[in-house]
């Protein structure tokens, strides 16, 4: 039942309480995940994309530091109204994280080896030296060099990119139903990276394990998503299925976030390209739309008023934008002139290929 | 843009690392038997004034290891640093104190690199307080214009790491290394947690830094369009060594050592129209822990023959200056 | 138990007083509340050895309840006419717990080891020796007369015990390291700051006199004595409430809890008299004016009622005697006593010219009573415009503080009590170093006087003349209450030590 | 880690000769001495001066210690001069009741102030928390006498479970053993715990809030093996170094609870061996005390690095 | 790239850090704790500062004729075995124990925060500090009050000098555990990298990971010191006689605490108030110092 929604977050509200007031991180996002499906989540940096992902496994101090609004569905239950003890249940078995902080998330005191057990353990009913074996499988899999050896080393002991690869053995040794990736390759090379990317896709293919993939690198989005969300300042501001959104993006902030991707073929000495200004604080949102400050299209309406989230006729894209239709049109014709380029690149490529297709035939 | 330093018989390098090596012993469980890892083995290059010295490789080369060690925040086990023409491992610890202030680091670790007590602000002046910088005042002002360049607001003073998100964070650590406007700055994934947006605006920041102050930077990152982007040079380790060395045109253009090929042809395309075919490396994943004989890649390199099992390839000059450490470049 | 009654045989039928159908414990643990400095009878003054050690040893003498000396392990004794010249026969058959029969070698060793390391007998045999005459007879003699002797060696402070030669021969300066005796009870072992074990020694030979105080028949009606070490007041009134003990000491504040308790007898005992003693080196009390004005304000009562709280617990008494002790209580010199008269007091002080001098008043926290009577006797001082200071310190300290004639002018404190004369420590140097020609001179007097009206006679001007010099000014006799379980059967006490033999548990 | 190990006991022997030096200095220093003590109140100035010459008091102090020094190199601490037997003899005879009540009560404590302490961070503010103040005030406030008294009065007076007090060693069976201690090993273990309950309280605060409890937590792991694995551990390091303290403490005696309940502890015989200037004994005791904390924290120490892997102490 | 936004005014950022300053002190009387922590310290020491002025009797005074009389109108608190009135000692009491504790437990907060640091730091130093520490601790406190007192003298003073060597070690084993871990956090390593002095390191940044295990245990020592002097006294090294202390109180009541309960409740209350107070303040202190507390205080 590849149509069936498995996680749905309906209009929720994240609030940090703090000494300098009720702060709301995550404003009133909404989106969906099905069955089977890898829904990348893009963003600038601070918009609440961690905060939502914690969010959903409920994982904030609600004793002191937070409250939630909203809803949020899975598998028909709403998570926000479970005990803690129900929440215990779903946790791990059927979310598992990928922390973006791999150090921190890391207990420092226990070897690696144990922190993947552990979690083996609580999920699969195995005898613990099936579970060792199961953990060196997993880092293994992870590209781990020596796993026997690693398995028993300390985190700190580890470079970045390899806690990293623990934190994603740990969450893949849940064997769960979602998993909720945040970051999970920021320290990784390109080729581990692809390698990790193989291996969740390949987990989502073969368990119809659902993904929710938090990342900066649009290039993995591109590869591995079906579907995009796009947040900006604790909003939604823009979801797509992956090949419209970088084909036809429809938010200005959409827009300049594809434009100032780093391209392999750019002029290195020019600067990149960067949407000016930056992000307001959250203790002091615009009235209109949270983007319009930044916007070089925005208007009074835009200063005025936010816009709904408003499926686009033409592509079926959600998009949180007055003007579109419009914006689309004139993407559009910026990247008719990139295509080429890109095709240019690829065929070079192509002409080097001598190299790489003797590495893999 | 290659610099008038990279030319042959150009002024001195700002830093010069000779035959570096930091190698860790770790305990193996269940016996008592030690094991070595060789995080950075053997390791020369140099870096001129101005210019930014790109470092790529795998996960767990030795990238960090070797910008710590440079630094001296771990002893290194052989080899020298020259900075300016001094030892940065025999300078005495007042004197490494006070070279500090040309010399900073960007943590990959953003979070656990800020001390969670102190806030965003004090944490910016904490640097001009130790080099005795400016009045509280001048510090406050400073601080606070650092955070608004980096992209932050002025509300973000008042915070506690851990009231930032992964992105916020990490650029406090690049506003703390460049408040001090040091000379060398070793960035350690500086932008890995940020959005491209604001990766172009601190990268773009970066570079006006180095033109108006003639910053130096050692940039180790993931990103290969960002390391294209940003470094005049770049080096590529591989298991504590480095592999090849060389303009980063040149490099882009003529990549020589078969790991570097494999690296950037793992590089994705933000464009889901392409489906390119990536190269995957088979073969057993080396590990530093292990000592392997011959070229430390031909485990798993395709080309590989009967010397690269036995001898250790040296690093050579294959072109001016590109240098590759393979017998077949 | 109930069940028990008539069933069971009496264990010691032949034991005096033992009803038929009563069943005897074989064992009983007597709570000690101070800790054992030694166990060596001739060393120490602590009431806690002489606990033990009365048990264990025997002396050629022992007190009656009238502090009489009544031969004990000696027979008989002569007195020569000029009273120079005691000699001692002693009994035969008598046995050490080692088997060996008692003779005079053991009998001399024993005493002339006494005399020269006990405090108390020094003044008065210091110049004398015990000689052997046969096996079975001792002979004293000196050039004085000495009418204490016999109480000297009755008493059970510093008790001038029997031991074998040989224990006498091998014990080093800090004592004996065998304890044995000729008592109704032998040693089994000291189980350090827990217990001392004695055990009923069956070749014990009792003499045949009634029993009174220490003197007359013994009969060990235990067979197992513990004295198990109990320091803490609250642990032994517990332990006591528990039925872990048979008998212990009740302070005030425990009273109630077992004043009611139908099985339960509460006894009063003489526990000691309080006594000031000045420091006769210090600038301001080596003035007799100044010994006089204390002795003018003090207000007995008060200090007396400081130290234990209710009228019931105290006595007056201006002798250094307690009124018990017959041959040697005196009231010459009464008038001193307890004179409550501060204005008189005040006038002394500025006749002597006190000036604002500070006295210090040497005290020790370690039993409480030294400490409330000294903050009494504080109040009263000061009450008179003397400025006082207190110094307070550990008992070991204080001892030291106190043997030095510097750093001190007023000690109050209690005073084992003495039964001659003789033993009035603050009589000769030793405490407060009275120097004193004519004190020493009647003290003598007393010592050798001969006959019972001569005998009063000196001690009359003894104490007379004492109320005079002030070496000291006798405060009171205080009492203690002790609680005995009515099971427990025959304990008395006489100078607040118990005397075991012949006391027995009924089950 | 042996070589630390090694190390480590190798630096007793400066501090146990340096100890040696100062204990004599202070008993040199201290008025009152044995001779005194042992002849009692009223003993004249000759026979305790006698006494002292015996037993080698009056010598100079050089002397004194280097004839102390020579025969301790040998293994001989001298002998005490009440209680008639070798100092070694002496406290072992008094270890095994110490030895006995420290272990219980700390194990009582931490009994107490693990499961307590946690609770109360779990809950901060909360009503388990107020709980743990009003707890550990008492604990700390109530004198130990008062304490001790009190289940005495109950549990031995009233209720007549337990014994008032004594103590009987192991070798006469383990509820005989037990009985006499069980009095006692509560009311220390009651105060200990309250020590030991706070350092858990704040030391959990500190680590509660990490990023590796959200781990766990997502996880799917239940709350209770969150505390008790994950953040105990990392809590643990302060909590280690408080107990290693308070066994250190009670390994030198509760002479207090010892003498209420009649216990023949160091405790005791350190404070009747000091209040009788038993010099032999307490130089003794101090050197013997020295070396078990030595110990106690050496233990402590190794514990550190095993807690904590970050934690390197041979570098 | 050119910053885009004007740069803030001074005068706007000069009150932001006004603000900052502000929210420190604000956020010190915010706490609940710390609020109510100081208002019991200084009710405590008002109340024994005015001591003299507020009781008829002097906490010498003995009145043996109504010794151990019960509370009532005349005597508040009742009297003790020697008629003493237990309202005036247990007001002078408090005073000098709260004294002794108050200064015991700073100082011994202030060198056991020096000697554990330190001993953190540097291998060298932690054998020389931490097995000094531990001769220290193995001296009996008996054993130094009576070597002190009978060397310098029966006074308050010495007495604090006594108990501060005695409980020294085990606050400096406290924090130099928690420096051991907090010091090879990477931001110690950060730190290092700037440049700082191993001074500054130490005090700015491994320093406020062991004040909270530190204030904990101080606010101990604070109670404990208070108990050991009235051991001490006991044995006559403690606060020289006469004067009361809330330990002396308590020593002297046990003698009478079935039926003069008076003696024990008032000077054990008087000693349960001055550590709660102590406590509250610590604990305050502690939350302040926590970052995590320190947001959480938002909600509700
Ligand atoms: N504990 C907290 N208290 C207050 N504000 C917080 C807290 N945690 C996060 N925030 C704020 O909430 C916003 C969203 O944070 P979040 O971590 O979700 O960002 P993000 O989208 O994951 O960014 P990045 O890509 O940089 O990781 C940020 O502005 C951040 O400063
Ligand atoms: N403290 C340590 N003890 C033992 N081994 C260590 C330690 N720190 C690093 N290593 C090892 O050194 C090697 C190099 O680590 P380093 O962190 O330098 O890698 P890196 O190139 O930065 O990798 P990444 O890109 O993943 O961050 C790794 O194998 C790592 O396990
Ligand atoms: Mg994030
Ligand atoms: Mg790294
Ligand atoms: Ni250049």
């Amino acid at each position: 039942m590849p149509e069936e929604l498995l996680l749905e977050v309906k209009a929720l509200r994240t609030y940090f309480h703090t000494a300098r007031g009720k702060l709301a991180a995550v404003d009133g996002v909404s989106f969906d995940v099905k069955r089977g499906e890898i829904v990348g989540v893009v963003g600038e940096s601070g918009c609440g994309k961690s905060v939502t992902a914690q969010s959903v496994l409920r994982l904030l101090d609600e004793k002191h530091d937070v409250s939630y609004e909203g809803e949020i569905r899975f598998a028909g239950s709403n998570l926000l109204e479970l005990k803690q003890r129900q929440m215990r249940e779903i946790r791990g078995n059927e979310i598992a994280m990928i922390f973006q902080d791999p150090l921190s998330s890391l207990n420092p005191v226990y070897t690696i080896g144990e922190q993947i057990i552990e979690a083996i353990m609580l999920h699969q009913k195995i005898r613990r030296k099936e579970a060792v074996r199961k953990a060196i499988e997993l880092l293994r899999l992870t590209g781990i060099p020596s796993p026997e050896q690693r398995v028993w080393e300390y985190p700190h002991q580890l470079s970045g990119g390899m806690r990293q690869r623990v934190m994603i053995a740990i969450a893949l040794a849940c064997e769960p139903q979602l998993l909720i990736a945040d970051e999970p390759t920021t320290a990784l090379d390109v080729t581990i990276q692809a390698q990790m990317m193989e291996l969740i896709t390949e987990l989502n293919r073969k368990l119809a394990m659902s993904v929710l993939l938090i990342t900066h690198d649009l290039g993995v989005v591109a590869e591995t998503c079906q579907r995009v969300v796009v947040m900006y300042l604790g909003q939604v501001v823009e979801m797509a299925d992956v090949a419209s959104l970088f084909a036809r993006p429809l938010h200005p902030y959409t827009i300049g976030l594809m434009g100032a991707i780093p391209r392999m073929d750019s002029d290195r000495t020019q600067d990149l390209q960067a949407i000016e200004g930056s992000v307001p604080s959250l203790l002091n949102v615009p009235s209109g739309c949270r983007f319009a400050p930044r916007c070089a299209y925005a208007d009074e309406q835009c200063r005025q008023h936010m816009p709904e989230l408003k499926r686009d006729a033409a592509s079926g894209t959600m998009v949180r934008c007055w003007h579109a239709g419009t914006l689309a049109e004139a993407f559009e014709a910026t990247e008719a002139a990139i295509a080429t380029e890109t095709s240019e690149a690829a065929e070079r490529a192509e002409e080097k290929g001598g190299v790489q297709h003797a590495i893999y035939p | 843009m290659p610099s008038i330093h990279e030319q042959e018989g150009g002024p001195m390098p700002l830093l010069e690392v000779k035959g570096l090596s930091k190698h860790y012993s770790t305990k193996r469980p269940a016996s008592f038997r030690k094991s070595l890892v060789k995080a950075v083995d053997d390791v020369s290059f140099h870096i001129y004034e101005g210019e930014t010295y790109g470092l790529v490789g795998e996960s767990g080369c030795g990238k960090s290891t070797l910008g710590k060690t440079l630094l001296r925040l771990v002893e290194p086990t052989a080899g020298e640093a020259l900075y300016q023409g001094e030892d940065l491992n025999r300078m005495p610890s007042r004197q490494l104190r006070a070279s500090r202030r040309q010399l900073q680091m960007v943590f990959q670790d953003p979070y656990s690199s800020l001390n969670p007590r102190k806030t965003i602000g004090r944490t910016l002046e904490e640097p001009l307080i130790i080099h005795g910088i400016g009045s509280p005042q001048e510090r406050t002002e400073l601080a606070m214009r650092m955070l608004e360049t980096v992209g932050l607001q002025e509300e973000h003073y008042d915070r506690l790491p851990h009231e930032l998100s992964g992105g916020q964070r990490q650029r406090i650590g690049l506003a703390r290394a460049l408040i001090l406007e040091p000379r060398l700055v070793i960035c350690d994934e500086p932008v890995s947690a940020l959005d491209v947006i604001i990766q172009s605006q601190i990268i773009n920041l970066m570079r006006k830094l180095q033109r108006e102050l003639k910053l130096t930077y050692l940039f180790i990152a993931h990103d290969i369009g960002v390391i294209r982007h940003i470094s005049d040079r770049i080096g590529v380790m591989y298991l504590g060594k480095m592999v090849e060395e060389a303009r980063t045109d040149d490099l882009f253009a003529q990549p020589l050592h078969p790991y570097t090929q494999v690296l950037l042809s793992a590089v994705p395309i933000p464009d889901p129209r392409v489906k390119k075919e990536r190269m995957i490396l088979q073969g057993d994943i080396p590990s530093p822990l292990e000592t392997v004989s011959g070229c430390a890649f031909h485990p798993r390199c395709p080309f590989a023959v009967e010397t690269c099992r036995k001898l250790a390839p040296a690093k050579r000059e294959v072109a001016p200056g590109h240098f590759a450490a393979c017998h077949l470049a | 138990p109930a069940s028990s009654e008539g069933a069971a045989a009496p264990v010691e039928s032949a034991a005096a007083g033992t009803a038929a159908g009563e069943k005897l414990a074989t064992e009983l643990k007597y709570p000690l509340a101070q800790t054992i400095p030694t166990l060596d009878p001739h060393l120490s003054l602590g009431g806690s050895n002489s606990t033990i050690a009365v048990n264990i040893y025997e002396g050629l003498f022992a007190f009656n309840s009238k502090y009489e000396p009544v031969p004990m392990l000696a027979e008989s004794y002569e007195l020569s006419e000029d009273g120079k010249v005691y000699t001692f026969h002693l009994r035969k058959g008598v046995k050490f717990h080692n088997g060996k029969e008692m003779k005079a070698e053991d009998v001399a060793a024993s005493l002339n080891r006494w005399k020269n390391t006990a405090p108390r007998a020094k003044s008065s045999f210091s110049d004398r020796e015990f000689e052997v005459k046969d096996d079975y007879t001792i002979v004293l003699s000196s050039d004085v007369p000495r009418n204490d002797t016999l109480a000297q060696l009755s008493h059970v402070l510093n008790f001038a015990a029997i031991m074998p030669k040989e224990v006498v021969d091998a014990a080093g300066p800090d004592g004996v390291t065998e304890y044995i005796g000729t008592g109704p009870f032998k040693f089994v072992d000291y189980k350090t700051d827990q217990y001392v074990h004695v055990q009923k020694f069956a070749d014990y030979q009792p003499v045949d006199a009634p029993a009174d105080g220490f003197s007359g028949k013994k009969e060990a009606l235990v067979n197992d004595l513990y004295f198990t070490l109990a320091t803490d007041n609250a642990t032994r009134f517990s332990s006591f409430l528990a039925k872990d003990f048979n008998n212990v000491d009740v302070s005030l504040d425990n009273l109630p809890q077992v004043e009611s308790d139908p099985d339960v007898e509460i006894i009063k005992n003489l526990s000691t008299d309080f006594n000031l003693i000045f420091n006769k080196k210090a600038p301001l009390f080596s003035q007799l004016k100044y010994r006089q004005a204390v002795a003018s304000v003090l207000d007995v009562d008060q200090v007396l009622l400081g130290i234990v709280s209710t009228p019931e617990l105290y006595r007056l008494n201006p002798s250094y005697m307690y009124k018990e002790n017959t041959k040697w209580y005196s009231e010459a010199g009464s008038e001193a006593y307890n004179q409550k008269n501060p204005d008189k007091a005040k006038q002394l002080l500025k006749e002597a010219g006190y000036n604002g001098e500070e006295v210090t008043l040497l005290t020790t926290k370690d039993t409480g009573t030294f400490y409330n009577a000294t903050l009494m006797v504080q109040a009263q001082l000061e009450q008179i415009g003397i400025k006082t200071k207190i110094d307070i310190s550990d008992y070991a300290t204080m001892l030291t503080k106190r043997a030095d004639p510097n750093g001190w002018d007023i000690y109050v404190g209690p005073f084992l009590v003495p039964s001659t004369p003789s033993q009035l420590l603050y009589l000769n140097p030793t405490y407060g170093f009275a120097d004193d020609a004519k004190l020493a001179e009647l003290l003598e007097a007393s010592t050798s006087a001969i006959g019972d009206d001569a005998i009063k006679a000196a001690n009359d001007a003894l104490q007379a003349y004492e109320w005079e010099y002030l070496a000291a000014i006798k405060i009171g006799d205080i009492y203690n209450y002790n609680a005995i379980r009515k099971n427990l059967v025959g304990l008395t006490f006489l100078s607040n030590i118990p005397n075991l033999a012949n006391t027995k548990l009924v089950e | 880690m042996t070589a630390f190990i090694v190390k480590r006991v190798l630096s007793l022997i400066p501090i146990l000769f340096i100890m040696s030096v100062i204990v004599f200095l202070i008993i040199y220093l201290i008025p009152g001495d044995p001779a005194r003590v042992m002849l009692g109140d009223g003993a004249d100035e000759a026979t305790i001066q006698q006494l002292r010459a015996n037993m080698g008091l009056d010598q100079p102090l050089i002397l004194q210690y280097g004839q102390w020094m020579g025969s301790a190199l040998q293994g001989d601490l001298g002998d005490s001069y009440f209680l008639k037997k070798s100092v070694s003899a002496v406290i072992g005879e008094h270890l095994q009741p110490t030895l006995s009540l420290a272990l219980l009560a700390e194990l009582i404590a931490i009994a107490i102030a693990l499961p307590f302490g946690i609770w109360a961070a779990v809950n901060r503010g909360g009503w388990a928390d107020k709980a743990l103040t009003a707890y550990t005030l008492l604990g700390i406030t109530i004198p130990g006498f008062l304490l001790s008294m009190f289940l005495v009065l109950l549990f031995a007076v009233q209720l007549k479970w337990l014994p008032v007090s004594g103590y009987a060693p192991i070798s006469d069976g383990l509820w005989n053993f037990l009985k006499f201690l069980i009095l006692p090993g509560v009311s220390v273990g009651v105060v200990m715990s309250s020590v030991i309950a706070r350092i858990v309280r704040s030391s959990f605060l500190e680590v509660m809030n990490q990023g590796y409890v959200k781990t766990a937590r997502s996880k799917g792991l239940r709350e209770r093996s969150i505390v008790y694995k994950h953040i105990l551990r990392n809590a643990l390091i302060p909590i280690l170094t408080v107990i290693g303290g308070t066994f250190g403490t009670l390994l030198a005696g509760a002479a207090v609870v010892e003498s209420i309940f009649n216990i023949p502890g160091l405790g005791q015989l350190l404070v009747h061996s000091v209040s009788r200037r038993d010099y032999t004994v307490i130089q003794g005791l101090v050197l013997f005390i020295a070396f078990t904390y030595v110990l106690v924290n050496l233990v402590v120490d190794l514990l550190y690095a095993v807690v904590d892997p970050r934690i390197r102490l041979n570098k | 790239m050119e910053k885009a936004q004007p740069s803030l005014h001074l005068a706007k950022r000069k009150r932001a850090f006004g603000n900052r300053r502000r929210g420190l002190l604000k956020r010190l009387l915010a706490s609940k704790t710390a609020s109510a922590g100081s208002v019991l310290i200084i009710v405590v020491a008002f109340i024994s500062f005015f001591a003299p002025w507020i009781s008829v009797y002097g906490p010498h005074e003995v009145d043996i004729v109504n010794r151990l009389s019960p509370p009532g109108t005349e005597h508040w608190f009742g009297t003790d075995n020697l008629g003493r009135d237990i309202f005036s000692r247990v007001m002078h009491g408090t005073q000098i124990s709260a004294q002794v504790g108050f200064t015991v437990a700073l100082s011994v907060a202030i060198l056991g925060l020096v000697v554990g640091l330190y001993a953190s730091m540097y291998k060298w130093l932690d054998q020389l500090l931490m097995r000094t520490m531990d001769a220290l601790f193995a001296f009996p406190a008996i054993l130094l009050a009576i070597a002190i007192m009978a060397a310098l003298g029966p006074s308050v003073s010495n007495l604090i000098i006594c108990l501060i060597i005695v409980f020294i070690p085990s606050v400096a084993r406290i924090v130099r555990s928690a420096a051991l871990v907090a010091k090879e956090q990477t931001y110690v390593e950060a730190m290092h990298a700037l440049g700082a002095s191993q001074t500054r390191i130490l005090w700015q940044h491994i320093m406020p990971s062991t004040i909270s295990p530190l204030i904990v245990q101080s606010s101990f020592i604070f109670a404990e010191a208070i108990i050991v002097e009235a051991a001490l006294s006991f044995l006559g090294a403690g606060i020289p006689a006469p004067m009361a202390s809330l330990g002396n109180l308590l020593a002297d009541g046990k003698m009478y605490i079935y039926n003069s309960w008076w003696m024990t409740l008032f000077p054990g209350f008087a000693l349960i108030i001055s550590v709660l107070a102590m406590n509250l303040f610590g604990d305050g202190i502690r939350d302040l110092l926590d970052p995590h507390v320190r947001q959480g205080k938002g909600k509700k």
